[in-house]
């Protein structure tokens, strides 16, 4: 079992590796003058020249990815061009507020989707069962942003009841929860439906099972076999797909966070675009690579607790 | 105390989409209902003074334009020095809301017959906030280090030569060539004072001598400033200043409207302010701005370097519609490159009203008939906006326009000022002057006018304001009859304020938003 | 059971059906697949698909029997019209049932104990210390460690194990009617019989009555008292044992009776079908072997005359005997070893020794068949022999030359000389392809003109009509979809051809048509045939050499008669006996 | 030959295994009403070809905002275009987006999942760790550098959003497959010495055909709500094309005073998808559920 584990997380640091070397190359080929962009328009060719030399942008790329990589694993990540202060607290910090977006949006989504997708799945050949399917087909097909804005619309410009954007640490209690309320529902709502897909597709094929007509066989009635029996083997499947949406909800939040105006890795990520901030686009991808990557391998490890065919006998 | 919501707000405000949707309010509405909504921030109760303004109240101000960090020096764009200049850093001189200069860390000087000599006397007992005192030694440093700035157009000042210390407190700057608009660059960012110890971290702190000291800045989130309790000049309205960036304009128009921030400075949620000015609680104040639209013309391409054509798509254009496309009406039309708060600004809009049919008879007479441009227009919305306008009245003439979006700053700095690789393009220049750069060939217009050298230059020699505005006006005439670019309007500088909000500047002058007289009331 | 018929929607699938079930009795239930076999004793306990629907009325508890005077009200209830409520009290108390397939039947998520557990806490929730019951559950079903085994996953369990663990399951309350599915269709011949003595004993000892359902005859005979027979929806026969099996009315039965105990026509040796003209006076086996407990079978006479065999067995001193040896034979296999999984390099490696070591020789024209149980190695065999798979070592040739160790180039000719017909008719087809191009596919340098000149050729010869050609495969039965795979495997005119399990998955009537259409097409193209099977009546009729594998290795090898009537490998011996047959009336 | 050799047609019908009735064919109502959004999107993107009430392109400044009218029948945007019109030439993009996505997605995907699956021990696990690392950059992350980098274009939209889409069908391919290859008609196939070329082409492709349809419709979904995202953040289409989602950009600074102009494009969006999500849906059950490896 830890053999295994150890294995998985070897992978895990190649892969991480990898994505590393396509990240850094992919934006070395990025056009447009870091230094220019930050001198704006009226700076003169000399001057651009010695930003450029002083940020270092002109130092061939290996030389450049090394000094980046192994700053990357000491916390240190170089110094962003544009604010000129270290990237590495901007960006932990963009990653904490992204990070809390996310598991928010997560929480609504498992919400909104476990029991849309058991009901829509336990009464599929009933009207009732048709229209929660039907409700989260409605809820996949809206985008995100447009649902943020109608929330923001309704909740805060006309009832009042909650600020339309802007961000409040956890620490500062209710505030947190009423500034983080209408993104992560926005957030929630489209991957909430998506799941209840999963979630109804994964029932139905648990009810089809044999162990379930054996359930029934022993006298326990169709309710009581889908808790004790079905529901466990449907979460096998809906767990691996969360690690997927989980990637889908850090890009979601992208947007969101340009809806709702939250500091996090998105909108940091696209000011830095903006400003050809090399050095912090890097980071930033990194860290949403290496989230996600971390992701899959936690649902990797996690999957054999849940279902003992996959724990390799040692 | 700021103005709370309450649920008859909803009904009686009206806005279809609130009345509708609320009605269809989902229902898995989100946690927090009830009608008060806390006021952000914690607001102690200061003593009122006698026209009901709390000195020791805070304000939250919503901006634009983001600052990458705080050196004005080496970064480039308004951002930076609009929010420090005047607030926490101060110059020799500044510019009043009607754009005149005034004393401020020099209570005088005077300038030789010459023009080539300035001799200042400072303010005495003025110090710095980290305690350093402020003398002739401080003016020195900051004006011989000018030539360590990469931004913000340091050649301005090229013609100081040297400056000499006669006192304590009296300084004397000596300039290669006499430069008129020597006090003009002294009143904005290039005239700020540094302390010497405190240059190394420019970008992530702030040591001057103004009426806030500043505290910190969140990046792209918010900058806060306190109040200087020893400043040497009179004491700031409000105790403390919070600077929140909305890079999104409806995004800071929510925000004001649901408590978020109590003013927006450089509000450009054209759309919205006819429904603000519909509410009484937020005030909607226009004041102009020293930007220029202006859509520059290729001199290199063979058709736009000849008169008649670069004359025929200046009357083609309806400037009208180009902003009521962009700023929903509000700002100046141009007719030339000088705005209405220069001293030499002359209204050119006349010169080439609208004509389409004009402008087709210019291009036949050049005989110039399927002509195909390309159009780069960086990816903000006022330009984006225009450029359609544009594009469609350029197709009444039978010219075919393809539009080129290009990423701001980088691409379309690179693109159209670097390479100068454009057919038209479109941008507004907020510097101040901006129409300076006509004097300089290699400049993104290249317009190359020997006579409009001279021009630029006897203004420069001018010894007095009449001197100086009677050679500008000479040199916008020469530049409107060769129209090396069609300027199109002055975006306005329009501020939102809440109730009880005052002192706000209401012009943008290109230098700093000086927060210093502004008071909340109750 | 009162008229019941249950149908899909409109269409009836079981026409009006009556039978009783006394208590303490034990009926089998016959049917070939597509009777209806299974849809009544879903409706008895009332766990039919969604689709389905049953009327009619079904009295569960206490049948009038003689002794009960007329006039009392039967208190029985009527599962039809019973609800939710009064059926789950009665399922796995008073009415429980075992299914086919042991591998999905448990809950892989859930300890086998806890399983076991919960059908004795639903309707005795009250019993004290519930393991200690479950570790007697488990070891009267003869599970070795019981406490252990409680704390095990089903897919740790091989699948006779499981099948016992269901049976503890349906047993654990004392049922008054066991209901049982096909239940050791799926597992082999010595498990199978294991699990169907246990299930007689339990039965009896409980003293609850038996319906059990299955197409196997022999199954029943050895099981059940009484016997029903069922075709196409109706009962076409019933009775008790002796009189059913030894004097069949129907003429259904005589044949199932037949084409089960594989008869063959006396004159052309060939299996009687159900087609067999009517005429033919079916005079049934002569008491005696009956009595005597083995079959009547003569193999059908082969074509060419045989080099004699000698019958060796593999005992443990003498050195690894070559089997069936002969000059110039079709097939020589030397050593053959075969093992799986990786030796990793840290860690424990886990490898599986498929083949430990075989060789033998085909003769050219010669029937080999291959027999044992699942995982003693004979399809990992049956890859290597066909390139499809290389062996860890050992050498084998086809007509003289190696094909170990060959590139898919080098291996053209043995495409065409050898060619493989596959166990499940559904898979071995592809539902994408028309009938023509799957026929053709091995053919590969022909104009379209002549691929189809020959497809229709092997069609006639393999009984199908040519207007098959354009069809698709789902729209034929098994046994015809059985015989596509054998004119495929003929489009060649292959020298070998290898039939892994061929027959298994058909119906015992369809079973004998095809295994003529085999014995006519091998002596037509002298066709060199190794024929695999798990099932020792199949391949004593159809083979002229058999070898019993076991763990990999061959245990026994000789003329397929002599193996059988005289044993020597003990396992060979268990093998033989553990064969289900009809025999003498029920006590 | 005797004709008891003849084999006598027992039952017509598949046989049933043991009671389990063989699944109804369901799904169609899905496939209708999925089918029917469909084809009106591509009814408006083929009628906004040729014919549209006014030119989406024109602007009129002076009555911009305009609340539904004769002659404009949804009114007009911030420029005092007509909206209904935008609306149908606006479904183009998004089309042509979906169209390119899917396209590069297929591809890419499709024979990177049947080469990892034929070289299962070998090169096919390494194959799908650059698989893994393909699928953790989010697609829409790709789209954003690539817009900046190259300046915004439904190239760079499509480029983008097709590497997102590529891995998820190769893995679901690659699942396909393997089912595919385990099956004894593809062992038969290689015992009839039909190399690795074949067995994709004739055996894999016609049986995997239904996962593709499914991937496709749900690849063009992801891909009209990516644009409609990427144009959101200013980095989609550019002007002057009109596409849904540029008119959700520049509808959302007038929401408050003119709702409708996020609506109506806000709508159409939502139909598209959603006509793509339940298409895909009935598809999936249409083909048989059994090679359901969508997930």
């Amino acid at each position: 079992m830890l053999l295994n584990a150890l294995r998985r997380v070897g992978v895990f640091a190649l892969t991480v590796f990898v994505a590393s070397l396509v990240v850094f190359f992919l934006l070395g080929v990025l056009p447009g003058d870091p230094a220019r962009a930050q001198l704006g328009l009226q700076a003169s060719e000399e001057q651009v020249q010695a930003l450029r030399e002083q940020l270092g942008v002109d130092r061939p790329l290996p030389v450049r990815y090394l000094e980046w990589i192994t700053g990357f694993f000491t916390g240190d990540m170089g110094v962003s061009y544009a604010s000129r202060s270290p990237v590495g607290p901007q960006v932990l910090d963009a990653l904490q507020v992204t990070l809390l977006l996310v598991l928010g949006g997560i929480g609504v989504a498992v919400l909104i989707a476990l029991p849309l997708g058991i009901l829509a799945a336990v009464r599929h050949h009933r009207p009732d069962g048709t229209l929660f399917s039907g409700l989260s087909q409605l809820g996949i097909s809206i985008p995100n942003f447009l649902a943020g804005l109608l929330l923001i619309a309704v909740f805060s410009v006309a009832l009042g009841w909650l600020p339309s954007g802007g961000w409040q640490p956890p620490v500062a209690g209710v505030d947190f929860l009423r500034h983080i309320a209408l993104p992560a529902l926005a957030l929630g709502l489209v991957n909430g439906a998506i799941l209840a897909r999963y979630t109804r597709a994964a029932v139905l094929e648990v009810m089809r099972e044999d162990f379930m007509r054996t359930a029934r066989a022993k006298g326990l009635k169709p309710g009581a076999a889908l808790v004790r029996h079905g529901l466990r083997n449907a979460l096998v499947p809906v767990v691996t797909v969360t690690s997927i949406e989980f990637a889908n909800l850090i890009i979601g939040a992208v947007v969101i966070e340009t809806v709702f105006v939250i500091p996090g890795l998105g909108s940091t990520l696209i000011r830095a675009v903006a400003n050809r901030d090399l050095i912090m686009i890097q980071s930033i991808v990194m860290c949403v690579v290496i989230l996600v990557l971390l992701v899959n391998l936690l649902v990797d490890l996690l999957r054999p607790v849940i279902d003992p065919r996959l724990r390799i006998a040692s | 105390m700021k103005e709370t919501h309450t649920m008859k707000k909803l009904f009686q405000s009206g806005t279809p989409l609130a009345a509708c949707l609320a009605v269809s309010a989902l229902a898995l509405s989100a946690c927090g209902a009830g009608g008060d909504d806390p006021v952000n921030g914690e607001d102690e109760g200061g003593e009122a003074t006698s026209t009901g303004e709390n000195s020791d109240a805070n304000i939250s101000i919503g901006m634009f334009a983001v600052p990458a960090n705080l050196d004005f020096t080496t970064t480039g764009g308004a951002a930076v020095f609009e929010a420090l200049l005047y607030n926490v850093y101060e110059g020799l001189v500044q510019l009043d809301a009607e754009g005149e200069i005034q004393p401020l860390l020099a209570e005088s000087w005077e300038i030789s017959d010459d023009g080539q000599e300035f001799t200042f006397q400072l303010q005495e007992g003025v110090t710095f906030h980290d305690g350093t005192e402020f003398d002739a030694d401080i003016v020195k440093f900051s004006l011989e280090r000018l030539d360590e700035w990469s931004a913000n157009t340091p050649e301005a000042l090229a013609a100081i030569d040297s400056v000499e210390i006669v006192d304590d407190y009296e300084v004397t700057v000596a300039l290669s060539e006499p430069d008129y608009n020597a006090l003009f660059w002294l009143a904005g960012p290039l005239g700020a004072m540094f302390s010497p110890d405190s240059v190394d971290d420019l970008a992530t702190d702030a040591n001057g001598t103004g009426p806030f000291e500043f505290v910190t800045y969140e990046n792209a989130v918010r900058m806060e400033f306190a109040r200087n309790d020893d400043y040497w000049g009179d004491p700031a309205g409000v105790a403390g200043v919070e600077l929140v960036y909305y890079e999104d304009a409806s995004a800071a128009a929510n925000a004001i409207r649901t408590g978020g921030v109590d003013a927006i400075l450089r509000s450009e949620a054209f759309d919205q302010f006819e429904s603000f000015e519909a509410e009484e609680e937020i005030e909607v104040r226009v004041g102009s701005s020293q930007g220029v639209v202006v859509m520059s013309m290729n001199p290199d391409h063979e058709a736009l370097a000849q008169d008649e054509v670069r004359e025929a798509l200046h009357r083609a254009i309806d400037k009208e519609s180009v902003m009521a496309a962009a700023t929903a009406g509000y700002g100046e039309i141009l007719g030339g490159p000088s705005v209405p708060t220069d001293p030499y600004y002359i209204d050119f809009t006349g010169t080439y009203d609208y004509d389409p049919d004009a402008a087709q008879d210019l291009l036949d007479s050049a005989d110039v008939d399927d002509l195909s441009l390309t159009f780069n227009v960086p990816n903000r919305a006022y330009a984006e906006a225009s450029a359609q306008v544009i594009q469609d009245n350029l197709s009444e003439i039978g010219v075919d326009v393809t539009l080129q979006t290009q990423e701001f700053p980088a691409v379309w700095v690179e693109e159209n000022m670097v390479n100068q690789d454009f057919d038209l393009t479109i941008i507004n220049h907020v510097e101040p002057r901006n129409m300076n750069n006509y004097a300089f060939p290699e400049y993104y217009w290249g317009y190359d006018s020997e006579e409009a050298r001279d021009l630029f230059a006897e203004a420069a020699a001018a010894t007095d304001d009449d001197e100086y505005a009677s050679s500008m006006e000479e040199l916008t005439e020469l530049l409107v009859e060769d129209t090396p670019g069609v300027w199109l309007y002055n975006p306005p500088n329009v501020g939102l304020a809440t109730e009880g909000v005052s002192g706000l500047p209401l012009n943008d002058l290109g230098v700093g938003i000086d927060l210093s007289d502004v008071t909340v009331s109750e | 059971m009162e008229n019941l018929t249950v149908s899909a929607g409109s269409e009836e699938l079981v026409h009006g059906i009556n039978f009783e079930i006394r208590r303490g009795e034990r009926v089998g239930l016959i049917g070939e697949s597509g009777s209806g076999k299974s849809l009544t004793c879903l409706s008895v306990i009332g766990l039919l698909d969604r689709g389905l629907s049953a009327t009619g009325r079904i009295t569960f508890g206490s049948v009038p029997t003689a002794a009960t005077t007329a006039g009392s009200e039967p208190e029985g209830l009527d599962l039809l019209t019973a609800d939710e409520n009064e059926l789950a009290r009665i399922r796995g108390d008073r009415l429980s049932m075992v299914f086919q397939e042991p591998m999905t039947a448990l809950n892989p998520l859930m300890k086998v104990g806890d399983q076991l557990s919960e059908v004795i806490r639903i309707h005795r929730p009250k019993t004290p210390n519930v393991r200690d019951k479950v570790d007697e559950l488990l070891s009267s079903v003869q599970i070795p460690d019981p406490a252990r085994t409680a704390t095990v996953y089903p897919h740790q369990m091989s699948g006779g194990q499981r099948q016992r663990v269901m049976l503890a399951m349906a047993m654990a309350n004392g049922p008054d009617l066991l209901l049982a599915d096909e239940p050791t269709t799926a597992l082999d011949v010595t498990v199978q019989k294991r699990v169907l003595n246990l299930m007689v004993h339990q039965v009896q000892h409980a003293g609850s009555s038996l319906l059990f359902i299955t197409h196997d005859l022999g199954v029943v005979s050895e099981v059940c008292d009484r016997v029903i027979i069922m075709r196409h929806g109706r009962i076409v026969e019933s009775g008790s044992i002796h009189r059913v099996f030894t004097a069949p009315e129907h003429p259904y039965t005589r044949a199932l009776i037949a084409a089960s105990s594989l008869e063959t026509h006396p004159t052309t040796g060939r299996l009687l079908t159900l087609d067999t003209p009517k005429d033919f006076e079916h005079s049934p086996p002569d008491h005696s072997d009956a009595a005597a407990g083995l079959p009547v079978v003569s193999a059908s006479v082969p074509a060419e005359p045989q080099p004699e065999i000698e019958h060796l067995t593999l005992c443990a001193e003498s050195a690894p005997a070559v089997f069936n040896t002969v000059d110039s034979p079709a097939i020589r296999v030397r050593d053959l070893t075969r093992t799986y999984g990786k030796n990793r390099v840290f860690g424990k490696s886990r490898t599986v020794q498929a083949l430990r070591g075989v060789s033998f020789d085909v003769a050219r024209g010669q029937r080999f068949g291959i027999v044992g149980e699942s995982g003693c190695g004979k399809s990992t065999l049956l890859r290597l022999l066909t390139a499809l798979d290389q062996p860890t070592s050992g050498r084998i040739e086809v007509a003289g030359n190696s094909i170990v160790g060959r590139s898919e180039r080098h291996l053209r000719w043995l495409r065409d000389s050898m060619q493989l017909v596959f166990q499940d008719p559904m898979g071995s087809l592809d539902p994408r392809m028309s009938v023509t191009d799957i026929i053709a596919e091995p053919i590969h340098r022909a104009s379209r003109q002549e691929r189809r000149f020959r497809v229709e050729e092997l069609l006639e010869q393999v009984g199908l009509p040519i207007s098959a050609a354009g069809k698709y495969p789902h729209e034929f039965s098994g046994g015809q979809r059985q015989r596509i795979a054998i004119a495929r495997a003929l489009a060649t005119r292959p020298q070998i051809l290898i039939a892994d399990e061929a027959v298994s998955a058909l119906d015992v009537s369809v079973r004998a048509q095809v295994l003529n259409l085999l014995d006519d097409l091998v002596k037509e193209y002298q066709l060199t045939l190794v024929f695999v099977s798990h099932d020792l009546n199949v391949v004593r009729h159809s083979c002229d050499v058999v070898a019993v594998m076991k763990g990999g290795r061959i245990v026994e090898c000789g003329p397929a008669d002599s193996v059988m009537a005289s044993p020597d490998h003990p396992y060979t011996a268990e093998l033989v006996a553990a064969i289900p047959h009809v025999r003498e009336g029920a006590p | 030959m005797s004709n008891d050799r003849a084999a006598s047609v027992t039952t017509s019908r598949p046989p049933l295994t043991n009671g389990q009735h063989v699944r109804r064919r369901g799904g169609t109502p899905l496939v209708i009403a999925g089918g029917t959004l469909v084809s009106l999107v591509l009814v408006m993107a083929i009628v906004s070809l040729m014919w549209t009430p006014q030119d989406p392109t024109a602007t009129d400044a002076v009555n911009r905002l305009a609340s539904p009218s004769a002659t404009h029948w949804l009114g007009t945007d911030g420029l005092g275009r007509d909206i209904a019109s935008m609306v149908l030439a606006g479904s183009r993009v998004p089309l042509m987006v979906g169209l390119g996505t899917v396209a590069v997605g297929f591809t890419i995907g499709v024979p990177i999942g049947i080469v990892a699956a034929m070289t299962d021990r070998g090169a096919g696990m390494w194959l799908m760790r650059g698989n893994d690392i393909l699928q953790a950059f989010p697609a829409l992350l790709l789209a954003i550098v690539l817009a900046a980098v190259f300046g915004p274009s439904t190239l760079t939209a499509v480029t983008a959003l097709g590497l997102g889409l590529a891995p998820g069908v190769a893995r679901v391919v690659r699942s396909g497959t393997l089912q595919v290859l385990s099956r004894e008609y593809s062992l038969a196939a290689r015992a009839a010495g039909r190399g690795p070329l074949y067995l994709a082409v004739r055996h894999v492709l016609p049986n995997i055909r239904g996962i593709l349809i499914v991937q496709a419709s749900v690849g063009f979904a992801i891909a009209i709500l990516a644009e409609a995202a990427l144009s959101f953040l200013g980095l989609g289409t550019p002007p002057p094309a009109a596409s849904w989602g540029r008119m959700l950009q520049d509808g959302q600074s007038v929401l408050q005073i003119a709702p409708l102009t996020i609506l109506w494009p806000g709508m159409a969006v939502a139909v598209a998808v959603l006509g793509f999500n339940l298409l895909g849906d009935g598809l999936r059950d249409r083909f048989d559920p059994r090679m359901d490896v969508t997930r």
